[in-house]
């Protein structure tokens, strides 16, 4: 069938909900309002105020609480309505939620996903647009996850829910429209995908691109178009940003011999740059035929007005470039 | 005609106070005629903004101020050029009391080179000398506009910040972490809850544990002001001003209504009916009510309002056409002020390009 | 002897409550004698580890809570097993009262292996299944409280969460989020303000607008206790939890002082005398004013008392014999719950290390 | 002259307090009790609580009463008691400091520091010892310092504190107490450093170590000792995160043809991540002889006891085992 992303996000928290029920989906206005960009949309109005409730707007407080819930036995996902307003909380999620069963020595387990869009959305300025992947995979005591399709995305947050640890779930709001085919067995209420599994979702033998969320979509596109100029991309999605299956990307190196990681967030200390030290310090660095190259979003706080936005983000025309500037190519 | 009259304005409700603002507001013709003006060039700025986020001239998120208008224009009736505002993203109608023109906000809005912030910041992010944004995360405002007024003060300046949330933004912590610092540092912020019931589509009760939002700084004295009201609302602000600058800091909760949804893309139906909005605009507006003051006080005659009304009209279209036709920023303006060292280069999507400032 | 006696305890304050508990306390000996016999242990944990950390033996941070002890005890008197508690990081006392033992308090000082959390929480960080913390951020104790309530609620548990901070934490701006959202959603939390006077090196008069924490939650109801007086806070806890249960959370603010600088390592004379220290303890101890009420009563004679005193000596000069002849923490346990998949291997601090659990 | 790092920062806050009345301090602790790390002992008494100001712990509070009092003409310097607990602030750093010259398209200006330790501490557990270098670099608008020596400390505040950008200034607490040569010229009013510019610390001809803050000294330990077996290090500080001087990492690297990074911070898109990217994407890749390998924090929340706590964070010990099998010895 095909399902958009948001269809297939709300799909997972539906089954989940209506699995267990130490489930709740707590944010603002996740309730009555069917969420912001509609993603819990009937859920409140199925599952009733117990289970799906909506918070002032005050992200440390509802945060912290929804931590206090995971921590007492309760599986709650916290929804943040972008993740830039998660910065107001975001001393729960390291510090609260990542650090306590090591501090604990496991007496208490946390088992909670922070979920929300991430990253940009089309004209709303510098302050909404900012992409925090980077910032969560860096601490250890979380995953994080940014998936890509509607199966991901419903696989993933299926995991996320039934996983014992802390997980941000980080969504993309330009995906939340987006259609994708989805297997008979991606709507079956037992479906869920591992996390820390990256997927190869095209396979290619002369350059590896590896991507996460959107930037999957941008590797794609850029695929397609070299392969009509005889240039085979394997393309890599992520899915999960920590733990990082470095496996997969090594194996891909080994075949392909070069590399271009994609990303839409800033490029200094960025997915990308993880990518380029997992593959110096691995037996892949001697397979390399060219450096890893970057593509990410710009290294400038998003601008609003139509004509400038696009150059910070990240489209095919530059994997492009990327690719044919490492072969030498015009 | 008259040159001046007085008028019987909404009582206030006081929390701490000894004293209220007088209820008997004296105020000259020209005056009155020019909160008229430029509530109604507010208004029509944002029904003309409405238009063209539906034509998708405006892209993102855009807030409208329509049923507002009388605190904007009621509290810069009060303040001197060097008082200092900062607000949330709910903004055009105090970028344009603070000097920003039909046109400027408009080009703003379409993204264009001479909009007042060249088409980088967009509709939440409105800047002047003195106005500290348009700020699009809901209650990071409070404590920055309490920074300002420690700044006048730190300079011995008789002067305020007027600092602006929403009911919604008026549970974030920082607000009270705000409120706590401006009192123990005798910082002269007026802190002014706009109070239009909701925040996006929840209404205050579900979010408030008190909803009596002039009492909320517990320490800090507040005041209730019937925010529809726009000479209430100068009367009130003077009286604030010289309080916050004597005593420190002081809370208003201006009560009011937004016409429009949250921002463009919210169906606005979840939450509340066609017909509360409508009883509101036609039993609240604040610009009916301050246009039957007018008439009564004999300032002006209806055909005068009317052309005052085509008028603010024809402004607007004007500053419209005009900020349609203003281009776009170029791509060179992408890298400037991202820092102030120059020569600047930043980054751009790949490891080819870059762009300079 | 007698078996019971009842007393009167220091009257309370409240705010928005219409009843007070009871100021005429009824006990047994045995459970006075208990509390007493707690309040000595803890004493001398603080004593024993103030010592440890002068020779070194304890390392970072240690906060002591001598002066504080009759908060844990009597507030643990009107606990049932599935109570919780969510608190800062001077927790010592919370945690023997909520079960950890004086050695594997110790030992998690020395950083050991029979340490509460295996030596890898430390000073701040101790956990039962009902101790959630020992939490190290000022005011993040505040909203996970409120939620570890809230899953009591949801589960349709009849207990609460007690959830503690200081008068310098009491003006983080999340407590305020949680009141807030506790009112809303009727948590069954009680705040608990344990009102010790200072911040570090800070007065509470320079950093709160307002020093009457029973009255900060607005609307929430408060009650204020002498701290120090271990049946009036036993008396309070137990109308508090009741109140929580039925009608959502309460503010306690619990008068109380710090013997102790803020940690060891707080040189406690920038801010107040050793006069000051000197009177407290002199005339306000809780232990001292137990005791004196056990006399009072008939319920031991001084020396069954000072026996007992002996015998807390005892005991924590055994616990701190055993935990410092408990081995440090084996290599193997520096990566056992990070994250509860397994296997699981960490990186090291080069390519060439890492550690699995 | 000899002088710690804690007396320099000292200096530094000292002179410029003197120098432009628009500068005040504000922190916890910072006035009456001398700073909890009694970096600003003396200047309360000094200079006056007009100057240097106690606050409240309410760090989203002060933080964004200091961005206000900035973008109103002040030049605040804004100290964190530790910057674990900035996270309670980040959003001020991140949307309301960094953000705003951009979105205002130079219509405010917000010349502010924000400064305090940063990274771990001895024996003071999970909560209270993370980097933030990488978090905060990878955003642009932001200047960002990470120093080493009393000089750098002294000469990169100073700088701080006159430049008009947001910078954030990482100290460390274990480096307040150390004490460094002192140049007659850095013990003047008007020493200052400039922001950007990584300073060679020993020159070398075999290796490149790239460290910032502490990992400077761990990798000057380690450059001694590997002196002995004959193996030549040079020793860059960065001392600057953001922007990166990428300019002397690639000459160096074009002379040793080998590269270690060295930090206190977590590896996963840290500090070190970004300098293999770095390398990879300009000419210094072609001159590698090995690929980069990273020293750094471990990647797991900081555990209390001694025994467990040492193998955390890098000693001299890991550089040396990196540099040796980055060439192939034993
Ligand atoms: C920290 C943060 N959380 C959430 C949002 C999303 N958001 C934007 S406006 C808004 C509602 C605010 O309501 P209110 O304060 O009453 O102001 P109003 O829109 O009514 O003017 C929300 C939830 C945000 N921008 N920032
Ligand atoms: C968010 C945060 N800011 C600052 C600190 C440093 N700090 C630790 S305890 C403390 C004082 C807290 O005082 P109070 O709340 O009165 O508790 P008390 O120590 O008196 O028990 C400070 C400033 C911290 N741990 N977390
Ligand atoms: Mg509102
Ligand atoms: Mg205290």
């Amino acid at each position: 069938a095909q399902v958009t992303v948001r269809d297939a996000l709300n799909m997972a928290l539906d089954e989940e909900i209506t699995r267990d029920e130490k489930v709740v989906l707590l944010g603002e206005e996740v309730g009555a309002y069917h969420g912001a960009y509609k993603v819990s949309k009937g859920l409140f109005a199925k599952h009733g105020e117990k289970r799906v409730i909506d918070t002032p707007i005050t992200e440390a407080g509802f945060a912290g609480i929804a931590v206090g819930a995971a921590l007492n036995g309760m599986r709650p996902i916290c929804e943040f309505m972008t993740f830039n307003f998660a910065m107001q909380a975001i001393d729960h999620l390291i510090n609260s939620a990542a650090k306590t069963l090591y501090m604990s020595t496991g007496i208490l387990q946390c088992p909670i996903v922070f979920r929300g869009p991430n990253g940009a959305s089309a004209g709303v300025g510098a302050q909404h647009s900012q992409c925090f992947a980077a910032w969560y995979s860096h601490c250890p005591g979380l995953k994080v996850i940014s998936p890509y399709s509607a199966e991901d995305c419903k696989g993933l947050l299926k995991a996320a829910i039934r996983d014992d640890n802390p997980v941000v779930f980080l969504e993309n709001e330009l995906m939340y429209g987006v259609s994708f085919d989805m297997s008979e067995e991606a709507m079956s209420d037992d479906f869920v995908l591992p996390i820390g599994k990256a997927k190869i979702e095209r396979e290619g033998s002369d350059f590896t691109l590896v991507a996460h969320s959107r930037a999957v979509g941008t590797s794609l596109d850029a695929a397609e178009q070299l392969q009509k100029e005889g240039i085979s991309c394997e393309v890599i999605n992520l899915n999960t940003i920590r733990p990082l299956d470095t496996e997969t990307i090594i194996n891909s190196v080994k075949k392909t011999n070069r590399v271009i990681t994609v990303e839409q967030g800033w490029p200094q200390s960025g997915v990308g740059a993880e990518i380029c030290a997992v593959i110096m310090e691995s037996e892949a660095f001697d397979y390399l035929d060219a450096p890893v190259l970057r593509v990410t979003g710009a290294d400038i706080p998003t601008p609003y007005a139509a004509s400038l936005e696009p150059h910070c983000f990240p489209v095919a025309e530059n994997v492009i470039r990327s690719v044919k500037h490492s072969l030498n190519m015009k | 005609y008259a040159r001046a009259a007085s008028f019987e304005v909404s009582p206030y409700k006081g929390f701490k106070l000894d004293e209220l603002p007088s209820t008997t507001v004296e105020i000259e013709k020209d005056e009155m005629m020019s909160m008229l003006h430029d509530m109604l060039i507010i208004r029509r700025i944002e029904t003309q903004a409405a238009a063209a986020y539906r034509t998708r001239m405006i892209r993102g998120f855009l807030h409208l101020y329509s049923g507002q208008e009388a605190i904007c224009v009621g509290m810069r009736a009060a303040m001197d050029s060097n008082d200092s505002v900062c607000n949330a993203y709910r903004v055009h109608g105090w970028a344009y009391s603070l000097g920003c023109s039909p046109m400027s906000i408009l080009a703003e809005l379409y993204g264009r080179k001479d909009g007042a912030s060249r088409g980088k910041g967009g509709s939440m992010h409105f800047y002047t000398p003195r106005l500290f944004g348009g700020n699009g995360i809901v209650g990071a405002q409070g404590p920055v506009g309490a920074g300002i007024a420690w700044a006048h003060r730190y300079r011995d300046e008789k002067n305020v910040c007027i600092t602006l949330y929403g009911d919604g933004a008026a549970n974030q912590g920082q607000i009270f972490e705000a409120y706590n610092i401006a009192k123990l540092w005798n910082i002269p912020c007026i802190f002014v809850c706009e109070n239009n019931k909701y925040g996006m589509g929840t209404h205050d009760y579900r979010s408030s544990g008190n909803r009596e939002y002039y009492t909320r700084g517990d320490y800090v004295p507040g005041i209730w002001v019937n925010g529809m009201d726009v000479l209430a609302v100068k009367e009130a602000t003077a009286f604030a001003k010289d309080f916050a600058i004597e005593n420190g800091p002081i809370v208003m909760e201006m009560e009011t209504y937004r016409y429009h949804g949250h921002s463009m893309s919210d169906p606005d139906t979840t939450y509340r009916t066609r017909d509360d909005i409508k009883n509101m605009r036609t039993n609240h507006d604040p610009i009916i009510s301050l246009r039957q003051r007018i008439l009564d006080a004999g300032f002006a005659s209806e055909e005068e309002l009317k052309s005052m009304e085509k008028e603010a009209r024809k402004i607007v279209e004007e500053a419209h056409k005009e900020a349609e036709a203003s281009p776009e920023p170029e791509l060179s303006e992408i890298a400037t002020n991202v820092i102030l060292d120059k020569p600047f280069t930043a980054r751009g999507c790949d490891v080819l390009t870059s762009f300079s400032a």
